[in-house]
């Protein structure tokens, strides 16, 4: 049988915080992304589920990633903080509608 | 400002320093036996506190440091947490702040936009030559259910 | 007393509030990036610090309320966190102070021990009228690591 | 066949606290165990596996119960702390001599 294999590679990076991110840290998570998206990744899921806490300054390094990304045709995904306060603050600015949002990681990679 | 014993914390306006205010305010709160939904409000006065105390790093000092002062009570009848927040920065204009529009995302702009939806009040006013920050978050509950 | 830019937090000299004080300094040393064993450094500091206020209130106090003020900072060279706790109350007497028979058990008089054995010093002294309690906890690890 | 069956039942308290014990809420622990001692109960196992922080103000409320418990002719055993630095703390004090110390409820149960 003649067939025609093409195979694609598709690089996601999940990436997880583990402590707060707030004013202090974010620039080292932007840091962090920076590096990624400098490589050529274009796909994130960032798994919120572990992170204890998160400030507007966390959240402004979120949207910085989800435009650079979407600008070279990829995309940011979020997985939803295990923490209800947490959630209610992704649900009241409305980045539940701006990033997919999935209950876990797994979810997350599939939609990519 | 509060009759009731008091806490008062003074912190270098530096990012760095800001964990400590939220430590502050979770650990008073996990003294209040009978709290409605603890981990909720811990949380959102935590991170009402972090949004204003941001601002005044960012803001009222832009960047050139100086002192925080966090004076806070839980007060009772109705039960309440007050918090009064202060610095020696430039002064805040209340025209510059706008609500942002969230149908668009935007990478600043949601600091004060969530310290208000997120506490019960949210008001500054300028006294001794200081800038003041007076939070106010009720407290809902069954006092006598520990 | 410190140099390095510094936290104040004032309590009410209450059992009640004395978890503040275990949270400030463990926000505090969370932020030292290289630490090592840094969740068993947190833990002596805490308990260290809540031994020492407890004093404050039962003794110096003895229950008849006031506030405790603690200042501290993390300083170089060596690389330590240094803490000054003081009161208003009646004064410590050294002469009260007795190590613990730690063959048998005591229903109290661990408190000033173990803020003995799990810092690197604890020192007393009366300045301008007001007891200061002294605690050094030097810190080890690799500050570039992280 | 003839026999002769006695019921001996013991009754053994496993106690977990499950936040701080300091200054403001060991009165709390020793009114709690204070009134079991009161209806009768004379064995004790103090699981402190998740108790997050202990002072010297709640190691007085275990001393206490055990000089009660022993008088009666009780025991009291502990169930270690998760935490190495809580750890430390019952060695330091030799505490770990005094009472029975064991690594899981089943254990301290079994040994009484
Ligand atoms: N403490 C303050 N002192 C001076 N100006 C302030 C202060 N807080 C906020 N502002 C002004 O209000 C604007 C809106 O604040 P905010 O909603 O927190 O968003 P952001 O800080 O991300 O810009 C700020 O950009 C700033 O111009
Ligand atoms: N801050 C203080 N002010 C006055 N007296 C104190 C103070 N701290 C300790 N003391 C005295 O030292 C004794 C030993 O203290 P400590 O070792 O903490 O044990 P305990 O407080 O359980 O008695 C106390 O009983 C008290 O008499």
């Amino acid at each position: 049988m003649q067939l025609e294999l093409t195979e694609h590679i598709v690089r996601i990076a999940v990436v997880r915080p583990l402590e707060r991110v707030d004013a202090f840290t974010a620039p080292q998570l932007r840091e962090r992304l920076d590096a990624l998206s400098g490589e050529g990744t274009k796909h994130f899921v960032i798994d919120l589920s572990a992170t204890p806490f998160m400030d507007s300054a966390g959240m402004a390094a979120l949207v910085s990633l989800l435009k650079r990304a979407r600008q070279a045709g990829g995309e940011v995904v979020l997985v939803w903080p295990t923490d209800e306060a947490a959630r209610r603050v992704l649900h009241l600015t409305k980045f539940d509608r701006v990033f997919p949002m999935f209950d876990d990681v797994q979810s997350a990679v599939n939609h990519l | 400002m509060l009759t009731e014993p008091e806490v008062r914390l003074v912190i270098p306006a530096t990012h760095r320093h800001l964990n400590l205010v939220g430590a502050v305010v979770a650990e008073l709160l996990a003294r209040e036996e009978g709290l409605a939904e603890p981990q909720i409000v811990s949380y959102n006065v935590q991170l009402a506190l972090q949004e204003i105390c941001a601002n005044i790093v960012d803001h009222a000092y832009a960047g050139c440091g100086g002192q925080i002062e966090m004076v806070m009570a839980v007060l009772q009848t109705p039960w309440r947490l007050v918090i009064d927040l202060s610095d020696t920065g430039r002064p805040f204009n209340p025209e510059t702040e706008v609500t942002p529009d969230l149908d668009e995302v935007h990478e600043g702009g949601y600091g004060l936009f969530l310290a208000r939806a997120l506490l019960d009040e949210v008001s500054y006013r300028i006294h001794a030559g200081r800038n003041h920050w007076h939070l106010v978050k009720q407290l809902e509950g069954d006092r006598n259910a520990a």
